[in-house]
């Protein structure tokens, strides 16, 4: 049985598209859920895509948190259900508690879209399991509030708990506080991640096949996990 | 020390996104009483000595507002308005 | 908006014979305006009550004679919201009154395609490119209201062009801008070079297109006149082709997504002032603020609502605003229309008819649906949060076979009577004077050839140098690390490439190329050869792509039409183009004229910007450019 | 009618690179004596009947402000102070 993968969309998402498309590409069924009901249709992970939900104007994920979906979005992730939030996505994450911290404006105050080399952190969580630890991989990077902050003693937790999944290589796009691209969930279900793995799955439009293990990753977790 | 504050505010008649974007989310937190949202920027400005409003003024004019669709006000503020106070 | 209107009606010098009703001769321009001018709403009875009122047509931007010929056509007077109307359909920017008689030859001379699912007077030209799809793109210009205000003005014009697209019932799918800004190292670039860049890419990024290029020059000339240009394609099955005709009387006008406010009324506030003295705070134009969200909601909606068959007509609000859209639609089909201005939702509520008509609010368009389906058209506006109001009514053309009239009642007052198509297609047409610029045969024997060359090594490498540091040839990274390029999954090149490449359908792997360029220094030494260049550079950049070119898109920045040595150079380059498409085969499908591009007596160099589109069966077998850099890989290159 | 107004500013600890950009803009406007600048949000919340205080305190602590990164202050405002008496 194919595994099903939930991608919400809320008015303003923009890679939905693409992250359905990944999650084909991976091998699963790409599930699409509407922002404004609440069931999940019985999707076994969900993956928040990036874009401008409710057009950021606020907050970035500040207003999307509040939608139905999310909800049930966050009681499910809870109770384990693999979530993987990619930027706008990571933002509502953040916004919703699901994870520490919060994404503020990119410290150059610009707009930056780049290909950007990650290393991979941590292989245990439910996104990351078809990496190495340590592993370089080149997915592209493209925000405007990427750059994660948190107080010292959250940076501290995370690092000793291992749950900072990926940290940028090579240049940091945005100040991210200790160059942290991604992080998890001490449960290690919930993933923010902020560059953009769906965008790196077919050699003809990314830059390399890299994104395609987040969403590999999320498969062999499933077959693994007790039904 | 008191600070100078510089509100600068969307011209009444110029569209704010913003403000309309949150005005519509308030009935999903279940509030239906708010009329309208408006969303401007606070600058606090702290002077090394003397806190100088005409020479603020002069900041937010030349840089913080954009006198083409922004209004702005400066005043003086006690330190139990400004952050440091902020429960 | 009407783009290279094809067909030249009349000149001001033949007019249509006037209607039977006498027109009272035109008041002293001394006379102070009554006093009530602004207090009461001005009727259309009261129109033909006070014929001798004094109106601020000259201050409207109207000639003499062309207000004489609105009395004509509409044997009275008009009233404050008709004279909005007039000057804003009739002004250049809608009317191509100055490039008319030269933009024809894009017909005339356009070689014969099978391909055109629609031409030159559409919102965009539509190309169909396999048995199921077809893509419309086109090139249009924000310059004067991003040199105002640069954030805004660049963010909506990206807003305009990706609704012209939308229009023709395509989904939009990638944007490109070529931009011109003063010298770089002048104070004000500072200012307008950064706006500009964030405008473009927060609102195309926040749309979710992909920027897939792009031109960034600088020159002096550009200074008090940057140009944003943005270029738009869209991709749809060819079923879903969508025209702005408000065709069946009966059918309800329905004015769909933001709500309208005082964005961009200009010229047209003097209308609320009854002293017309210069600096007044009513006249400064006001700056419209985009709204990308409201965008992307109305994109997704109308989509909808296009493959729910839902919708008879549509056309985009663009810059002029519910007057263009009401009388575009009504004269394409030849019917009339009925329209209760008071049921526009707006933003201000002490707005009056003539603002509400001339309003330049961004995100809307106007619908033209059949009763039945009208419910179901509110329900999906209501699912994607966006405004749907029915504010009117097609009405049949006149028994006598003449097209409809257009009645805009404003609570209950009749304050619009009038033939759409007056506004639309008879409006003035001028053959304005030319004359070749007399400093041309000067800047012509000032050849290349007269210039010092490096003799040494040492003065080579300071050539070299000097070069490299020129911000024309420097790294455009800057600029472009701030858009999105990698949206919706189907960019298969982009910046640094010479062409864009886009797939537009994954199971065949079909896509599109496309270029634009443009060269205002060859344009300025010879317009013709020069417009020529520029068409034959962007054919260049999308052949070698692998793509085979099929059509062409263009924007004509030049200095003011009064000028006759402006107006020389501007027939060139349409001479050019024109020439230079029939060549190589390929048409002309739409695009855009921007005037004016002046400070002074200084015009702009001419700069007509070229944008080339062209097929590749399958993208997978496209030919990227050499020597790209592999990111994080090693950049050496050997030559 | 008085309008509530929510000033969210980033807590002092949280690095703000807006407040820090013009701040390193003015010595370029002949301005040196400003110790610092920080850049919030003011939001001029309108009610459909009576300004509710309460109601507005906790929209801002739902919505408005991120508590992890932001402070925010809420208080009543009479009309000069808001959009309509700007210059
Ligand atoms: N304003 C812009 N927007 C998007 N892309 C741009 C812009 N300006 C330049 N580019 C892109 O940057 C790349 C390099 O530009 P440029 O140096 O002008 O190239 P060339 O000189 O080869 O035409 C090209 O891919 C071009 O499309």
């Amino acid at each position: 049985m194919t595994a099903r993968v939930g991608v919400v969309t809320f008015p303003g998402s923009l890679d939905d598209g693409d992250a359905a498309r990944a999650v084909r590409i991976a091998g699963a069924e790409p599930v699409r859920l509407w922002h404004g009901d609440p069931r999940l249709h019985g999707v076994d992970a969900v993956v928040l895509p990036g874009g401008f939900s409710y057009g950021d104007y606020l907050r970035c994920g500040a207003i999307a948190r509040f939608a139905p979906v999310m909800e049930t979005i966050v009681d499910a992730a809870r109770g384990g259900l693999p979530v993987l939030g990619v930027c706008n996505g990571f933002q509502i994450l953040c916004e919703a508690h699901l994870l520490p911290g919060a994404l503020t404006r990119n410290q150059h105050l610009h707009f930056r879209n780049r290909d950007q080399v990650l290393r991979i952190e941590s292989a245990g969580t439910a996104w990351t399991n078809a990496f190495q630890p340590g592993q370089e991989v080149l997915i592209p990077v493209k925000n405007g509030e990427g750059c994660y902050v948190a107080d010292t003693a959250t940076l501290d937790q995370l690092e000793a708990e291992g749950r900072v999944v990926a940290r940028y290589v090579g240049g940091n796009p945005n100040g991210s506080q200790r160059d942290i691209a991604a992080i998890t969930n001490p449960a290690g279900n919930v993933v923010g991640i902020m560059p953009h793995p769906e965008h790196a799955v077919e050699a003809l439009t990314g830059p390399s096949l890299d994104g395609l293990g987040f969403f590999t990753s999320v498969l062999k977790h499933l077959v693994g996990a007790p039904a | 020390m008191p600070r100078v504050v510089v509100d600068v505010m969307l011209k009444p008649e110029i569209l704010d996104p913003q403000g309309q974007a949150v005005a519509n989310a308030l009935p999903r937190l279940g509030v239906s009483d708010v009329a309208s949202v408006r969303i401007g920027r606070r600058i606090e400005i702290e002077f090394s000595g003397e806190p100088d409003l005409d020479r603020a003024r002069e900041i937010a004019d030349k840089l913080l507002a954009n006198p083409v669709i922004e209004d702005f006000t400066v005043r003086l503020v006690e330190a139990d308005e400004t952050a440091d106070a902020r429960s | 908006m009407t783009t290279h209107p094809d067909e030249v009606r009349e000149t001001p010098e033949a007019f249509p014979a006037a209607p039977a009703q006498p027109v009272e001769p035109r008041p002293a321009a001394v006379a102070p305006p009554a006093a009530d001018w602004a207090a009461g709403v001005d009727t259309v009875p009261r129109a033909g009550d006070t014929p001798g009122e004094l109106q601020p047509y000259a201050e409207l931007g109207l000639r003499d004679d062309e207000y004489d010929r609105i009395r004509h056509i509409l044997g009275r007077r008009p009233t404050q919201a008709e004279l909005a109307m007039y000057s804003i359909m009739w002004s250049e920017h809608c009317s191509y009154k100055s490039s008319k008689v030269h933009l024809r030859q894009f017909g005339e001379k356009a070689p014969p395609s099978d391909r055109l699912l629609a031409g030159i007077g559409e919102n965009a030209g539509v190309v169909q490119v396999s048995d199921e799809l077809a893509v419309t793109f086109k090139v249009e210009s924000h310059n004067h209201p991003s040199f105002v205000e640069p954030y805004q003005g660049a963010a909506t014009g990206v807003g305009g062009i990706v609704r012209d697209i939308l229009a023709m019932g395509a989904r939009p799918v990638a944007v490109m801008d070529p931009l011109r800004f003063g010298a770089a190292d002048h104070p004000d670039t500072a200012r307008v070079l950064p706006g500009v860049v964030a405008g473009v890419g927060g609102y195309g990024n926040c749309l979710g297109l992909p920027n897939i290029g792009g031109e960034v020059v600088f020159d002096p000339c550009y200074q008090g006149n940057p140009l944003v240009n943005a270029l738009c394609l869209g991709v749809l099955p060819v079923n879903r082709l969508q025209n702005k005709a408000a065709a069946g009387p009966g059918n309800v006008v329905v004015l769909m997504g933001a709500k309208t406010g005082r964005d961009g009324i200009g010229g047209v506030s003097v209308l609320a002032s009854a002293t017309f003295d210069e600096g007044s705070e009513q006249r400064r134009p006001s700056v419209q603020v985009g709204d990308p969200f409201m965008e992307k909601l109305l994109i997704e909606a109308c989509l909808e609502l296009y493959d729910a068959q839902l919708v008879v007509g549509i056309q985009d609000l663009g810059g002029a605003g519910l007057t263009c859209a009401l009388t575009e639609t009504a004269a394409a089909a030849g019917t009339g229309m009925r329209v209760w201005l008071e049921r526009v939702p707006l933003r201000e509520p002490s707005m009056e008819p003539h603002e509400i008509l001339a309003s330049e609010s961004q995100e809307r368009m106007l619908l033209v649906v059949e009763p039945a389906k009208l419910d179901a058209v509110l329900k999906t506006a209501e699912k994607w949060g966006v405004w749907a109001t029915a504010i009117g009514e097609v009405t049949p053309p006149s028994p006598d076979g003449q097209p409809g009239r257009l009645l805009i009642t404003w609570r209950d007052q009749l304050v619009v009577d009038v033939p759409p198509g007056s506004l639309v297609d008879d409006g003035p047409v001028y053959a304005r004077p030319m004359r070749e610029p007399a400093d041309l045969i000067l800047l012509q024997a000032d050849r290349a050839e007269t210039l010092p060359r490096p003799a040494d090594p040492e003065a080579l490498r300071e050539t070299v140098l000097r070069m490299i540091a020129s911000p024309n040839l420097a790294d455009k990274t800057w600029v472009t690390e701030q858009y999105d390029r990698y949206v919706l999954g189907n960019t298969v090149l982009a910046q640094p490439e010479d062409s864009g490449v886009i797939r537009i359908d994954e199971r065949t792997g079909l896509g599109v190329a496309l270029s634009v360029d443009g060269n205002g220094r060859y344009a300025r030494l010879d317009p013709y050869h020069g417009t020529k260049l520029a068409l034959a550079e962007a054919y260049r950049n999308v052949a070698v792509t692998g793509a085979k070119p099929i059509a062409v898109t263009n924007c004509l920045n030049f200095g003011s039409p009064e000028d006759p040595g402006v107006m020389w150079q501007f027939a060139e380059a349409v001479r050019g183009l024109a020439d230079g498409c029939a060549e190589l085969g390929i048409p002309v499908t739409g695009g855009n004229v921007s005037f004016y591009n002046q400070t002074g007596a200084a015009a702009i160099h001419p700069t007509p910007v070229v944008g080339v589109l062209g097929v590749l069966d399958d993208v997978a077998n496209r030919v990227p450019m050499g020597f790209v850099p592999r990111p994080g890989g090693d950049h050496d290159q050997l030559f």
